[in-house]
């Protein structure tokens, strides 16, 4: 669990700041712009995306802390719920932050299907949203509003590259497989896009129920298809697994593998040897070579004890996001249309490299292709600059 | 026996009034949580018909709730069809339906066989839903609106707006509860008691209990259906997870933390349940464990529920003491 | 809330799987049908690991054990902790396993022996109140991450059959292992005291009394034989699945189904149950993927409509 | 010659091996109390059981009413007019004696999906219900919960159930088990009162209680029918005196 100092939940708190109680009661904006604002955490504290949670709050109080404990010269009072990446409860979840706690921003979260209908609540309660992870095209595509910022990736955009990768590597024939849910078809439908276009063809399409991670029978029938590549997406336990059947099938090195980085990012370790040589396209790699990755690599560690990811990088850049906007209107949280065209100008000098937001809210960022040798992410270059995401049916 | 016969009904009526009050006083975020726990009520009610009255241990109710809530979904979703009355048809036609068929399979084995066969085509609902891609896949979908009933262009009933949704909800509770009142005191409801007393018996007096076990499943589900659509509603939102066997458990459990066989438990379990996950989630992300350790201690410790010492009368005892007697075999059933 | 867009199952039709028509699927080799026997069998082994010991439970004790999944659960964390303490695969078994028999009998002793008496419904609730807490210490315990265990060193490898097909050596392994279990198992129950009882109490639990045998005990051998069966399944199968927190919960249902199927209380119908559905399984994730999950159950529900307690019950 | 009421051909039903009854072929007369005697294990109580419905026979038919009954589920068999009561009591415990009896008395309503009306608004089931507690000798406890009455009121009870479902035919396995002196004495009386006016086939142990209540009797000997006679006849029959009252003597 996340070991960070800061407030577990609203009552620890209140219990503990006769402050909070003082502001939590008063009515807001009696007295100009308020001393502190309320951020709102929705983010899976259980579950199997637990680790996922804890890195994207400690990248964001970590970026909190390089900033003096303040963004835009307010203080900030955070309130906790855990998600537990369960769609059926995350209206309920976010309406309890918007509604109950009343908080000003809300950041969140790791899952889809649950960031979907949070984020619906967010446009029906008008309240500043910054989407850490989930990176379902919807959310800056058909749900995109003022009010909603993302500063992770779409699924598109984690993909689409891979597409240009693969047929130059000049493979020609691909397999596809991933799980039968909604971000694994967009992350597959992201690479076929490019990859047809560039003239290259689908062998087969498996998509397995989510979250089944028994994949021996789809990959004795790859290994009878013959396909030049296979492309694929899973995440955490999928990932791991089909990496290791992959290997223990026999069909490592010979039947190469692509996907976006997820496939590989937080499971090198548990994989071992069977993930060498798997290439991924993804916004940022643990390794890339640049000041601010290199300090924050360093001060993630020292903070938490742990190797950053590209989760903590979100909820640090998700900080750096909201501090802009903040400082632009000097702390004023209702200010909301100047803080928007504020947010909406930033730009973020993020561990990741540079990036901007396009008019949807999504980050307007470089890919890169990575490789995995000898049980690190090598990074071989950009697959896409400064990459947009078509955002179509975005009517904000 | 007698004075349980005026208490419960009084307590559902103070309930009912506490509720329809409510919102003059409560904060909004409790008035949205008072909405969900009617609607939980109301498909707890449900299940008490079958677990509480009848004794068939159904683990796989979300399936008829979640039924009828994906059939609203894609008829608002991808028919744009928003009238109320036509949406209500068609969801608890589409629960009444699964229950008929759920129950005909299941309703001739008994005891944890009928147990473990309703979990397990309760399972087989969540996989039809999860898997065809129809439905909307893993992580389920949200309604593009909300039902409302309309004459012409004047609308009547706008369940998009909060406190319409909320009364109508309180009305389906007290609705449902003066239903299952009714079908319980008619000869119907005699038999259903018969059978969870002493099924053999009841068929040797002349009664086909196959019959009377697979209408009350029906009714039951019909009954969740309604509650499912009114969740779906409610929530804006629908998804496999809704269909889960966890959901049947949780249900379950809230039928005994309130009292099976009372019809007012389960409602008063539903308050209890909500109310205690909503508290217990902010003191810690382990939540889960004192929800666990909790079930646990009423399995243990509370057998007759919350309105235990009201809706005494023993009968709830006796019939536990009765089982045992049964082996496994007879508790196989006869088929 | 109007203008919300459309559900998102709208786009694309779904059943559309094959881009490729299915004149085009290609002509699937002698090795290709084998190797997926193989997959089908070695899941089937697994399963019936796990069914046994529930149909067992079900069977002799008259319990719906929800938990029974939660125990595989532990059997892989355990492997894959010991496993990384001891750095011996072998050692993590023999440690593991008694320890969650340890765990199942001392749960046996504080939770069930006060339910024997009670209704059904109280057992399965308390079977579910279980889960959460198995699962939750489990998070405070080990983390909800994933963990990989690897191979050991000697079952690493696999057998080449085609230049691409090949069959990985430690699954035949986990064939072997569960071939061998199911033996010791059948062996126990035919022709040992205690398999008497097992069968006595299998068929009917007053005859157990009449026989003049201790319920009790032969109660917590079983539940013990259960629970070490589930851990067992969860450890050896470790190295091939990832360890995760869902890993019991699907394991159970899947478990229910073939128990439904096989018929409560029988061993021979549990095996026979596995096989069916290890290789319904892994022929429907081929030629039906989209109604892959939905595929078992279809065919639980049509022998229940033959059968309805199933192919081999008792009685 | 009465009319036959109920007939069996040949009726037979094994258990694995055991032929706990063997082609038994019986005619069973209108408006006469039909005995069933035998030693332990002659199968009185499996034929019963066939009788009623509650097991399926192996081999054979039985007509009742001229009608032939012989795969038809226990609670149609109830709705012809056949009623049973068990030799283990089989009631409702934690239900008043009338509403034990209301459950039979229900079983004569047309239809069954009866929603609407409270049970308690068909004064024709009351009536039939409340009969069958006068008839059983319960009417001064019909408000009393059934687990608290003496062993000797719930055999009254599990005969006035039965009554209640009004049946032309009654078949009484062992109505006087388990039963102290006096106990046994009020049901024999209550037997014989209802022998006056139904078709009765009892099953019973106490020699002078079935020779006092039934006019014909049938004497069964490991599944088999022995003979079948008046009352005077079995009496003075050598071979059931060899058969069964010799041992009974022994006894």
């Amino acid at each position: 669990m996340s070991d960070t100092p800061f407030v577990a939940n609203r009552r620890q708190f209140l219990a503990t700041t006769a402050a909070g109680v003082a502001v939590a009661g008063l009515p807001r904006f009696a007295i100009g712009a308020p001393k502190r604002i309320k951020v709102g955490l929705m983010l899976p504290y259980s579950g199997t995306y637990t680790l996922l949670g804890n890195n994207i709050t400690d990248g964001f109080k970590l970026r909190l802390a390089e900033l003096g404990e303040k963004l835009g010269g307010v203080e900030v009072e955070f309130v906790r719920v855990d998600d537990e990446s369960s769609p059926p409860k995350a209206k309920d979840n976010a309406a309890k932050l918007i509604v109950k706690d009343k908080v000003d921003v809300l950041i969140g979260t790791v899952h889809s299907g649950v960031a979907e209908a949070m984020v619906q609540v967010a446009r029906e309660e008008g309240t500043l949203t910054i989407v850490p992870n989930a990176g379902s095209n919807r959310i800056t595509r058909e749900l995109c509003a003022p009010n909603i910022f993302r500063t992770s990736f779409s699924n598109w955009q984690a993909n689409h590259p891979c597409g240009d990768v693969v047929l130059k590597d000049g493979h020609r024939n691909v397999a596809l497989i991933s799980w039968n849910y909604a971000a694994g078809k967009e992350m597959l439908d992201g690479f076929k896009e490019s990859f047809v276009a560039g003239g290259g063809k689908i062998a087969k399409e498996f998509l397995p129920d989510f979250p089944k991670d028994e994949f021996q029978a789809y990959l004795t029938e790859i290994a009878a298809l013959k396909p030049d590549a296979v492309y694929t997406f899973f995440s955490g336990g999928g990932a791991l697994k089909f990496i290791k059947d992959y290997a223990a099938a026999g069909l490592q090195g010979k039947i190469p593998l692509y996907g976006p980085g997820f496939l590989t990012d937080g499971v090198l370790a548990a994989a071992g040897p069977a993930a060498e040589g798997i290439k991924t396209t993804l916004h940022y790699a643990l390794t890339l070579d640049n000041p601010v990755n290199v300090k924050f690599r360093e001060s993630f560690q020292k903070a938490t004890g742990r190797e950053a990811d590209v989760f903590a990088v979100q909820g640090y850049d998700a900080a750096s996001l909201l501090a802009q906007g903040l400082t632009a209107v000097k702390g004023d949280i209702g200010a909301k249309k100047a803080l928007y065209a504020a947010m909406e100008k930033a730009e973020i000098d993020s561990p990741r490299g540079k990036f901007t937001l396009s008019k949807s809210h999504n980050p307007v960022q470089d890919i890169y292709l990575r490789q995995v040798k000898d049980g690190k992410e090598v990074v071989l270059g950009v697959a896409a600059k400064a990459l947009n995401d078509p955002a179509t049916g975005c009517k904000a | 026996m007698q004075h349980q016969k005026l208490a419960l009904p009084l307590l559902f009526a103070a309930l009912a009034v506490g509720i329809a009050l409510f919102p003059l006083v409560g904060d909004t975020f409790y008035i949205r949580l008072v909405a969900k726990i009617v609607v939980l009520g109301i498909l707890a009610m449900s299940l008490d018909l079958l677990v509480g009255y009848t004794g068939l241990i159904s683990l796989g109710h979300a399936a008829f709730s979640g039924t009828a809530g994906y059939v609203a979904a894609a008829l608002i979703n991808k028919a744009g069809i928003l009238d109320l009355p036509t949406l209500l048809a068609a969801s608890l036609t589409a629960s009444g339906l699964v229950a008929l068929v759920i129950g005909w399979i299941s309703v001739r084995t008994t005891g944890i066989y009928f147990i473990m066969i309703t979990l397990a085509l309760g399972q087989m609902v969540f996989f039809f839903f999860h898997d065809v891609s129809f439905w909307g896949g893993a992580d389920g979908v949200n309604l593009a609106d909300k039902p409302a009933v309309a004459v012409g262009e004047t609308v009547l009933l706008d369940l998009s707006v909060r406190i319409n949704f909320y009364y109508t909800a309180l009305a389906c509770l007290v609705l449902v509860y003066l239903l299952l009142t009714m079908v319980l005191h008619a000869p119907f409801g005699q038999v259903l008691r018969g059978i969870r007393i002493n099924e053999a018996r009841t068929k040797a007096l002349g009664h086909d209990v196959q019959r009377y076990k697979l209408a009350c499943f029906v009714i039951s589900g019909l009954i969740a259906g309604l509650a499912g659509f009114l969740e779906v509603v409610r929530g804006g939102f629908i998804s496999p997870a809704h269909v889960n066997w966890h959901e049947s458990a949780m249900v379950l459990i809230v039928v005994i933390l309130g009292g099976m066989g009372t019809l007012v438990g389960p409602v008063v379990g539903a308050f209890a349940l909500v109310l205690l996950e909503d508290y217990v989630a902010d003191l810690t992300d382990h939540w889960k464990l004192v929800i666990g350790l909790f079930v646990i201690g009423v399995v243990l410790f509370l057998p007759d529920g919350l309105i235990g010492p009201l809706a005494k009368g023993g009968k709830r005892r006796l019939c536990l003491f009765r089982r045992p007697k049964e082996t496994p075999r007879e508790s196989i059933g006869d088929a | 809330m109007a203008s919300l867009p459309p559900l998102r199952s709208g786009e694309g039709s779904g059943w559309g799987q094959y881009p490729a028509s299915p004149g085009e699927r290609v002509r699937m080799d002698a090795a290709y049908y084998l190797i997926q026997i193989l997959n089908g069998v070695q899941y089937g082994f697994l399963l019936f690991l796990v069914a046994s010991g529930l149909t067992l439970i079900f069977g002799i004790m008259g319990i719906v054990n929800l938990a029974h999944g939660a125990f595989y659960m532990v059997g892989a964390y355990l492997a894959f902790w010991l496993d990384s303490v001891t750095g011996s695969f072998t050692l993590a078994l023999l440690i593991g396993v008694p320890v969650s028999v340890g765990l199942g009998l001392a749960i046996e002793r504080f939770g069930f022996t006060h339910l024997y008496r009670r209704d059904h419904l109280y057992q399965v609730l308390f079977t579910f109140g279980l889960i959460l807490v198995i699962g939750e210490l489990r998070s405070i315990l080990w983390g909800n991450d994933v963990y990989g265990v690897d191979v050991p060193p000697l079952l690493a490898g696999s057998i080449p059959l085609t230049e691409t097909q090949s069959y990985p050596i430690y699954r035949l392994f986990i064939s072997l292992a569960c071939l061998a279990t199911a033996a010791g198992l059948t062996g126990l129950i035919r022709y040992t005291k205690l398999g008497m009882m097992i069968r006595a109490g299998a068929s009917n639990r007053e005859m157990v009394q009449v026989l003049g045998l201790d319920v009790n005990r032969l109660f917590m051998v079983v539940f013990g034989i259960g629970v070490g069966l589930a851990a067992f399944a969860g450890m050896i199968a470790a190295p091939v699945n990832s360890v995760h927190p869902g890993m019991g919960d699907e394991i159970l249902i899947i478990s229910f189904v073939v128990v439904v199927i096989g018929g409560v209380g029988s061993i021979k119908g549990a095996f026979f149950g596995a096989m069916l559905i290890g290789l319904a399984d892994t022929f429907g994730a081929v030629f039906l993927p989209e109604a892959a999950g939905v595929v078992v159950y279809a065919l639980m529900a049509l022998v229940l409509v033959w059968r309805p307690r199933g192919l081999f019950a008792g009685g | 010659m009465r009319e036959t009421i109920l007939e069996t051909r040949n009726l037979s039903r094994t258990f694995g091996g055991l032929r706990a009854v063997a082609g038994a072929s019986l005619a069973f007369e209108k408006g006469v109390v039909h005995a069933v005697l035998g030693p332990n294990g002659a199968g009185k109580t499996t034929l019963i059981n066939l009788l009623s419905g509650d097991l399926p026979p192996s081999e054979g038919m039985i007509l009742f009413k001229g009608q032939d009954v012989t795969h038809m589920p226990v609670h149609k068999r109830v709705h012809l007019g056949i009623g049973r009561s068990y030799q283990k009591t089989n009631i409702f415990p934690e239900l008043t004696c009338l509403d034990n009896c209301w459950l039979g008395a229900q079983a004569r309503l047309p239809g069954w999906l009866n929603l609407m009306r409270p049970a308690r608004g068909y004064p024709a089931v009351r009536d039939r219900a409340e009969r069958a507690l006068v008839l059983c000798g319960l009417d001064h406890r019909a408000d009393a919960v059934a687990a608290t009455l003496s062993h000797g009121e719930m055999r009254q009870l599990e005969i006035g159930m039965m009554l209640a479902t009004e049946p032309d035919l009654l078949l009484l396995d062992e109505p006087l088990a388990g039963m102290g002196v006096e106990e046994s004495w009020r049901v024999i009386d209550l037997l014989k009162r209802l022998g006056s006016d139904h078709t009765m086939i009892l099953i019973e142990h106490d020699m002078d209680a079935v020779f006092s209540i039934a006019q014909r009797i049938t004497v069964m000997v490991n599944g088999t029918v022995l003979e079948t006679g008046s009352v005077e006849e079995i009496r003075s029959s050598p071979a059931v005196r060899e058969a069964y009252l010799g041992e009974e003597h022994a006894a």
